[in-house]
């Protein structure tokens, strides 16, 4: 069986990946699929942690299903904001959407 | 009525400075009647408390009545009350005769003047203070009524406020006095923190019981000190009574002269129990007093304002007393400021004469050949000059002597020379004054030709105080004395209790000697003026250019005095100011609000309005906390 | 047993919001003003029918979901925030968007969200609850559709909101792996027997957490987004921002670090600490230079966030004693907190009605022609600053004296010490209303009735909890109490001297 | 109900008797300005009388407390345990005094307001409500409601001097507001120690002081946290070198809101320092008194150096009062019973008298809308009695006998050099300082040559009259007859501890 610090390195490092992704990214889709990443990598968490740790073996299974469907409908409402910012400013560039600052 | 009841003296004028300054404007002739009705009564009063007094069995005894005024806790016990011995009994009699004489003589003189019936006001308040002051029992009562007659002396001084230089005078007058009763205050309060007492009696009898130390006392009593020369204007705190001249001149006669400036005097005779004890103590009053006396002296010699003449004069002959307090002879200071008191009213009063005759000409240059014109005057004004000069049979003639007697006694003669020297110099300028006043031609036709005598409300004082200033130097004699119920003559009434009474001895060489110095100055004031001529004096002054000079500036101390408060006190306040304005409040207060605001500002320059900075924020934010938790903590 | 009988007020607010989006659904001529008030009135519904819940025995949903006085306590809130804000958007919406139904739908299960984060007693559930309210709020912060700072504010609350959750997220899991469960009690025991020393894990997972939810009640340096969502947002979503989103996110806070975590607070209450001593800083100093009124709200609300952060160090730090005390304070601060925001946000709302302008020169000579919304400001603002007779002062000084505890007086210094540079740039505002006169127009005009009556009566409420904290000091107290014996640390009596 | 507790609702009416002005206030329309007039008229003479009808029922039978009232407010809450808040209000001889120079210069200030047109409704709310403040906090004996008070006399202060004050208000008022608070940020802290170290579970200031007697706040705490209460209460008493708010306020501040800010406000400060530090913190005060002796006597000689070359008559009195809290801050300090009530005298004095200070200046500057001494000259000649009132306030302000400023600073003097000769005879010196600059001042504006310019002054209103002679018959009778104001201090102050016989 692989051992459970495989999943935890995967899962970090994919969390990671994500936090790069969030940090270096300017296109608004591109950060979205980042935290998506990321939240995926607490599923691979939740999911392992259930398989080895918990006798029950099933509230981190939910809480992962839990995630998706969030994460899901997190994504519908963003790429809708991401949208209208578009159509209003005619980019996805976070960068240019900076007229409230300071 | 007797002695205990002394303090009506003092109540009745006080009542009808009330009521003058409040309803004073309303009343017709500005209620003057009432300021003379009051003093008048007071004057009745000192002679039923005089009799009372001598009728006192027990013979002479202090007569004490006070009561508990204020207490904190059990620490802290305050009584008032008031305290009639023969000192407090010649001050009465000086206070209410002069008083008496200057507000009759101020309703001629004061006549058609603005404000009429404010000067009657404060005149009332400044006796009622004055006869606080010499029957307060204890120096918490008498710094109250110090200060008070200091505040009539400014309003008085500056009574033609309209002028400047009236204001001016009036500021100093009180400036300076004030440095002096803070050494007074301080003073006052040492002998407190020492005894435990306010009370003057208590303390003297602490002091005599040797409860308090040497230097400390010694330090007390200077303070103290400090406050009797502020008040009695000695070198070096003379400079504010020739000023304090720009008051009226009735005022000049009875503050500036016989009553408010010889409080110290007071005062340190009242203490005097505490100079003994303290060592070197008296010394320093004779210092202080012959410093003056011959100071003012020269001063005086090239004064050509008649009243500022007598002002020198005036502080000189306070010095003479601080003299006789050094010997250690209050009675004898006492008695010089008694027939000084008399006298120096006259002159004063006279001068005002001439001065209201003249309409308010008192430069000597523009007067001269008065006598004819004005022969009251003239006459009054000559007797009181030969009593300031020290001729006998006058009054200043046996006072004067006794203070020479009394201080080669105690200090010796290189004392007497100096103060000899001095009473020359007095004699040299009163005769200055009254020949360059009275006798020959006048110098300015116009002001002579509008001169006319005095009414008789002003030459009435004039005339009395004559009589005084005549006579009032015989109670010395035991007969005399006796007469008027005093036996032994008023070196005796007066006496500090352990010292036992000292009787009067007429000594022929001292007399002769007095009457050397004064008619030596006299020959030699009448020799250089004589004949309305300034020739010789000119010639002096001419010879000896420096000295002229210094005299003439009164040995700049004016000019001292103003450079110390412009450069010293003024800048040093400028320099406060600044301070606080651009240190304190510029860099201090508001620069820490700056900083805040600054920091803010730069501060939101994190917000930058970038998403990616945000996220780097709370990756930073959940990065560093993770990381103190591993390592710093674990 | 499945009592659903707790979920009953929520059922209101929830089918109300259905009912509502229907309602503009089928009958698009619908007036908009009427359904800020059917709101307002199905909010007020749930807010009577919460009040049953007041005193009733603690009931817990399989574990989940908590009833309580706790619950109770944020359930009124969440109602009377909602009732205030649909009134206030009432007249403000109506012009300014062609649909509003979802807003006030939105608004109703934004609330249900929060009341839930308060109930939650098992991290999922905390996490759903979070969302829910999250989700409305990215909605209603991007409502104005044509308004490119309402767009730009919502992209970067969801971006951001998202990234901050999956922290949150990924801190659960690691919890979860440690002790084996997600409920809260479960996490306390697991905790406990793993024993003492520092575990990495724990660690990594609380900070993380910290990090969720400090994002959510806008501590710093999770704060960021705060500033820009306020601005960008209408008017009274700023305002729910600033006091149901924060309240929420205490809520939270409170139950999970007191039921789930209070058994490690070694690792974690310094981190508090410092969080609080940061965000109070940085949000007053930063307050100082804004111009504009929505951003320094925000940023005064973030000092706000530093000074109620004290209290959850100070829980932290003391024992459960102090803890009670200190979270009874909290929540009373809350309540003052929110009742002076909601009476600022009334006032400003008229104000901008007719003015149009939200920076604080708008507002200038406003005391000439609006006395009346210049006294409701004041008020506010020196409720804020924490000066009698208003709430802020009362309830600070309880929070604070809460909060004290040998460890944490500086920090309560500290606080105070802010709370007295906000005062600054209140007084800044102040100046604008009293001291300047009104340029233009100066004549005397009329708030709407409802608006005015609003303020008048939050106006009220914060003097009467300035004036006589005591009963509602004692509302929180019970509405705290429940926090510790849930807890599992045996419950226990205030003790009486 | 017992005569006492009847007498606990006159106390009760000092606070609510303003409070209610300013409710009915706010319910009157503002074009009614007469009307707003004359209810504050009403107000302050009932307020007046009330104080009056305080000061002299304190029975002197060797009781400290009096006239009590006691609400309970919140208890067995949280923290709080029994009598946790509780509206604790009660008389002891420093509150008296205090409670009657607040009464006489609350009137006198809602008389000298009567000229104000400019929206007196709003001036008068916010002028009752501080001094409703002032009230509660001179008689509060609980610590939460003495500190809730202090901060309500505070707040109004910066409405006040901005909407209604002259120069530079808007500076004055920012710099005063905020010093203020700045203080009580001190006065928080401390209150959170004191009550968390005392443990009592009450704000009660009795049980703490107490706890600070009896060592239940060790001594180590209260060295710590004296200071904390000494300098937060003492930004308000002027303390140097927190004091730069006293010129700049002052001179923007419209002459009621100078009146009862010089007058009684800033002698909350003192009065703050004996009940949160003397009274509270025993140790800490016998420890830090001799700094605290040493800056009040900075205080005094600075503030009066400073009013020598000042040119504006409020910046002196503004130096100048910095100087008379300075011989506060000293009485204070000598911790000895005759420093200590000539402090208290001394809060008491220099309120009637700056006040009246105060008061005429508004008097003038209504008219001159100048307030350069350089501008003046001669001024007797129109303004007789304006003259007289001003000098009577200037002589109490230099020390002369016969007015307050006599009695309180000779107390103080001599508590001082008991403990201090040196600062003693520092502070003595301070007073004749205080001479020259008000002679200077005198001497510039009341006398010299006439200036033409100024024939159209007119004198004292009879209702400046009214109120300005109010406050001079205080400084005279406490200038002349101080037994009452002693009797009552002292029986307060012997009881205080630490402070010796």
């Amino acid at each position: 069986m692989v051992p459970l610090e495989n999943y935890l390195v995967l899962s970090a490092v994919m969390f990671s990946l994500g936090v790069y992704g969030v940090l270096a990214r300017r296109n608004a889709v591109l950060i979205l699929m980042s935290v998506e990443l990321m939240l995926n990598a607490v599923s691979i968490n939740f999911v392992a942690f259930a398989a080895y740790l918990d006798p029950d073996k099933v509230l981190g299974a939910i809480f992962a299903v839990f995630i998706i469907t969030v994460a899901a409908a997190e994504v519908g409402l963003a790429l809708a904001i991401v949208i209208r910012l578009f159509r209003n400013r005619a980019t996805s560039n976070v960068d240019e959407a900076a007229s409230m600052k300071w | 009525m007797g002695a205990e009841e002394a303090w009506l003296l003092a109540a009745i004028p006080a009542g009808v400075f009330l009521v003058l300054a409040l309803f004073g404007r309303a009343l017709p002739r500005g209620g003057d009647y009432l300021g003379v009705a009051a003093i008048l009564s007071s004057f009745l009063l000192f002679l039923i408390v005089l009799v009372d007094f001598l009728d006192t069995p027990g013979k002479l005894g202090p007569v004490v009545n006070d009561i508990e005024w204020s207490s904190i806790g059990e620490s802290f016990d305050l009584r008032m009350g008031i305290y009639v011995d023969p000192i407090t009994i010649v001050m009465f009699a000086v206070v209410t005769t002069v008083a008496l004489m200057v507000n009759i003589f101020s309703i001629g003189y004061m006549k058609g003047e603005p404000r009429y019936y404010w000067f009657f006001a404060v005149l009332q308040l400044f006796v009622a203070s004055m006869l606080l002051l010499v029957m307060a029992d204890n120096l918490l009562l008498v710094y109250i009524s110090w200060e008070l007659v200091g505040v009539c002396s400014f309003l008085l001084i500056g009574f033609y406020w309209e002028k400047r230089s009236a204001t001016e005078a009036a500021k100093k007058a009180f400036i300076t006095t004030r440095i002096g009763d803070v050494g007074l205050l301080i003073g006052i309060i040492m002998l407190w923190k020492a005894t435990g007492t306010f009370n003057i009696q208590e303390i003297i009898h602490h002091v005599e019981e040797g409860a308090v130390g040497q230097n400390y006392l010694f330090a007390a009593v200077a303070f103290v000190f400090l406050g009797c020369m502020g008040k009695s204007a000695q070198v070096p705190f003379h400079v504010w009574l020739p000023d304090a001249m720009e008051g009226p001149t009735p005022v000049s006669a009875l503050i500036h002269a016989a009553t408010m400036v010889v409080a110290g005097v007071y005062l340190t005779a009242r203490l005097l129990p505490l100079f003994e004890v303290a060592d070197g103590a008296l010394l320093m009053v004779t210092i202080v007093g012959l410093t003056t006396a011959l100071l003012t002296g020269f001063m005086a010699l090239a004064q050509t304002d008649i009243k500022k003449v007598l002002a020198y004069s005036t502080v000189g002959q306070l010095g003479f007393m601080f003299v006789a307090l050094g010997a250690g002879h209050p009675a004898v200071a006492m008695f010089h400021l008694m027939t000084h008191a008399f006298f120096k009213a006259l002159l004063f009063l006279g001068s005002g004469s001439v001065i209201h005759a003249t309409h308010h000409n008192q430069e000597m240059d523009k007067l001269g050949g008065l006598w004819k014109k004005m022969p009251i005057t003239g006459t009054t004004f000559f007797i009181g000059s030969l009593a300031l000069a020290g001729l006998p049979p006058l009054a200043g003639f046996w006072s004067k002597d006794e203070i020479f007697v009394v201080l080669n006694d105690k200090w010796g003669v290189w004392a007497v020379a100096i103060l000899a020297f001095a009473a020359v110099m007095t004699a040299f300028y009163t005769t200055r004054l009254f020949i360059r006043t009275f006798m020959g031609t006048p110098r300015d036709k116009d002001v002579h030709e509008h001169t006319q005598e005095s009414a008789l409300v002003m030459t009435g004082p004039l005339m009395f105080l004559a009589v005084l200033a005549a006579v009032s130097g015989f109670v010395v004699f035991h007969g005399v004395g006796k007469a008027l119920g005093f036996p032994g003559g008023i070196t005796e009434f007066i006496f500090l209790p352990h010292h036992g009474p000292h009787r009067y001895h007429f000594d022929l060489a001292w007399a002769t000697a007095s009457v050397v110095m004064g008619a030596t100055g006299l020959l030699l004031a009448g020799w250089m003026y004589w004949g309305n001529s300034i020739k010789r004096s000119t010639q002096l002054a001419e010879a000896q250019p420096g000295l002229y000079d210094l005299i003439r500036n009164k040995f700049y101390f004016d000019e001292l005095y103003q450079a110390g408060i412009d450069r010293g006190m003024l800048g040093f306040s400028y320099v406060v100011s600044w301070f606080d304005r651009y240190v304190v409040n510029d860099t201090g207060v508001d620069g820490s609000a700056q900083v805040t605001g600054f920091s803010g500002g730069v501060l939101k320059y994190l917000q930058t309005g970038r998403l990616p900075n945000y996220a780097m924020a709370v990756a930073v934010g959940v990065v560093a906390l993770a990381v103190i938790g591993l390592v710093v903590r674990g | 047993m499945r009592d659903y009988t707790i979920f009953i007020p929520e059922y209101i607010a929830a089918g109300s919001a259905v009912g509502i989006i229907g309602i503009e659904l089928f009958w698009p001529k619908f007036r908009k003003d009427w359904l800020a008030y059917i709101t307002a009135i199905a909010a007020l519904g749930w807010l009577v029918s919460g009040l049953f819940f007041i005193g009733k025995d603690p009931n817990s949903f399989q574990g989940l979901i908590r009833s309580d006085d706790f619950t109770t306590y944020f359930r009124l809130l969440a109602a009377s925030i909602v009732i205030v804000v649909a009134l206030m958007s009432a007249t403000h919406m109506r012009t300014r968007t062609k649909t509003v139904a979802e807003y006030y739908g939105l608004l109703l299960v934004a609330g249900c969200g929060m009341v839930y984060m308060a109930a939650a007693t098992e991290l999922l559930t905390a996490y759903i609850a979070l969302e829910l309210l999250s989700f409305s709020l990215y909605i209603l912060v991007g409502y104005l559709k044509r308004d490119n700072l309402s767009s730009e504010a919502s992209l970067k609350y969801i971006l951001l909101g998202a990234f901050s959750s999956a922290m949150f997220l990924y801190g659960m899991s690691l919890i979860y792996g440690v002790t084996g469960t997600t409920y809260y009690e479960g996490i306390a025991e697991g905790l406990t027997a793993r024993g003492s020393g520092t575990d990495p894990a724990v660690i990594v997972g609380m900070m993380l957490i910290l990090a969720g939810v400090g994002f959510k009640v806008s501590a710093a340096p999770f704060h960021m987004w705060a500033p820009d969502a306020y601005e960008g947002a209408p008017l009274p979503i700023t305002a729910f921002l600033s006091t149901a989103s924060k309240a929420a996110g205490f809520a939270l806070i409170l139950r999970l670090f007191t039921g789930a975590l209070i058994v490690d607070a070694a690792e974690w209450r310094w981190a508090v600490a410092v969080l609080a001593a940061v965000t109070m800083t940085l949000g007053n100093l930063v307050a100082i230079q804004q111009s504009n009124l929505k951003r320094l709200v925000a940023y005064s609300s973030i000092g706000q966030v530093g000074y109620m952060l004290i209290t959850i160090a100070a829980i932290g730090y003391g024992d459960a004693k102090v803890g009670q005390d200190a979270s009874s304070a909290l929540l009373l601060h809350i309540a003052g907190y929110v009742l002076a925001t909601l009476a600022l946000f009334a006032a400003l709302t008229a104000a901008y009605n007719r003015t149009g302008r939200e920076d604080i020169p708008g507002l200038r000579g406003l005391a000439e022609t609006q006395p009346f919304l210049a006294l409701v400001i004041t008020i506010a603002l020196f409720s804020f600053a924490g000066l009698p007779p208003f709430a802020g002062f009362a309830t600070k000084l309880f929070m604070f004296q809460g909060a004290t505890t040998d460890e944490l007086l500086w920090l309560v210094g500290l606080a105070v010490l802010n709370s007295f540079i906000s005062l600054y740039y209140y007084l800044m505002i102040i100046r604008q209303m009293y001291l300047f006169d009104p340029v233009g127009d100066i004549s005397r005009w009329k708030v709407s009735p409802v608006l005015w009556c609003l303020a008048a009566v939050l106006m009220v409420g914060v003097l009467f909890i300035g004036v006589y904290p005591g009963p509602a000091f004692e509302l929180t107290e019970r509405a705290a109490q429940p926090l510790f014996e849930a807890a599992g640390l045996g419950s226990f009596q205030v003790q009486q001297p | 109900m017992t005569f006492d507790e009847g007498q606990g609702y006159v106390v009760l009416a000092t606070i609510a008797v303003p409070l209610l002005a300013a409710l009915v206030l706010v319910f009157t329309p503002g074009q009614q300005k007469m009307l707003v007039r004359y209810i504050s008229a009403v107000t302050g003479a009932i307020v007046a009388g009330l104080s009056i009808y305080i000061f002299a029922a304190y029975q002197l039978d060797g009781s400290d407390a009096q006239m009590r009232l006691q609400w309970v407010w919140v208890e067995n809450t949280a923290f709080l345990g029994k009598d946790g808040i509780t509206l604790n209000l009660a008389v002891d001889g420093i509150s008296a005094l205090m409670a009657l120079l607040t009464g006489i210069v609350a009137f006198a200030g809602a008389l000298a307001s009567w000229k104000l047109d400019f929206r007196n409704k709003d001036f008068y709310i916010l002028y009752w409500t501080l001094l409703a403040g002032v009230y509660g906090t001179f008689f509060s004996y609980d610590l939460f409601f003495f500190f809730f008070f202090y901060e309500l006399a505070v707040m109004p202060l910066y409405l006040l001097i901005g909407v209604w004050g002259s120069t530079r208000k808007e500076y004055g008022a920012a710099k005063l507001t905020l010093m203020l608070v700045g203080g009580s940020v001190l006065i928080w802290i401390g209150i959170f120690a004191v009550f968390h170290e005392a443990n009592l579970g009450t704000f009660d200031m009795e049980q703490l002081w107490a706890a600070g007697r009896d060592g239940t706040l060790s001594p180590t705490f209260q060295k710590v946290f004296f200071p904390f209460m000494v300098v937060g209460c003492g930004v308000l008493a002027a303390l140097w070198p927190f004091h730069t708010w006293s010129p700049d306020g002052h001179m923007a501040a419209p002459t009621a809101v100078s009146m009862v800010h010089a007058g009684v406000l800033m002698k909350l400060g003192a009065f703050g320092i004996i009940r949160l530090g003397i009274q509270m913190m025993p140790a800490g005060a016998e420890f830090w008194m001799p700094t605290l002796m040493v800056l009040g006597v900075i205080g005094a000689v600075y503030g009066a150096t400073a009013a020598l070359t000042q040119r504006d008559f409020k910046l002196i009195s503004g130096y100048s009062s910095v100087s008379h809290m300075g011989y506060v801050l000293m009485g204070l300090a000598t911790m000895n019973q005759i420093g200590v009530t000539g402090a208290v005298l001394q809060m008491f004095s220099h309120g009637v008298m700056t006040a009246l200070v105060f008061l005429m200046i508004g008097a003038l500057y209504d008219q001159a809308h100048t307030r350069d001494l350089k501008d003046f000259g001669g001024i007797t000649k129109v303004m007789p009695l304006w003259v007289i009132f001003y000098s009577i306030a200037g002589l109490a302000n230099v020390g002369l006998p016969g007015f307050s400023g006599f009695t309180a600073e000779f107390h103080i003097f001599v508590g001082t050099f008991r403990s201090y000769p040196v600062f003693g005879a520092l502070a003595i010196f301070a007073a004749a300082l205080a001479a020259a600059y008000m002679l200077r001042l005198f001497a510039i504006v009341f006398f010299g040559p006439f200036d033409v310019r100024w024939s159209d002054l007119k004198d004292l209103t009879p209702l400046e009259r009214l109120s300005g002679g109010m406050l001079i018959a205080s400084i005279v009778i406490m200038g002349v007859w101080w037994a009452p104001f002693t009797d009552r201090v002292g029986q307060t102050v012997t009881l205080l501890p630490g402070v010796t016989g």
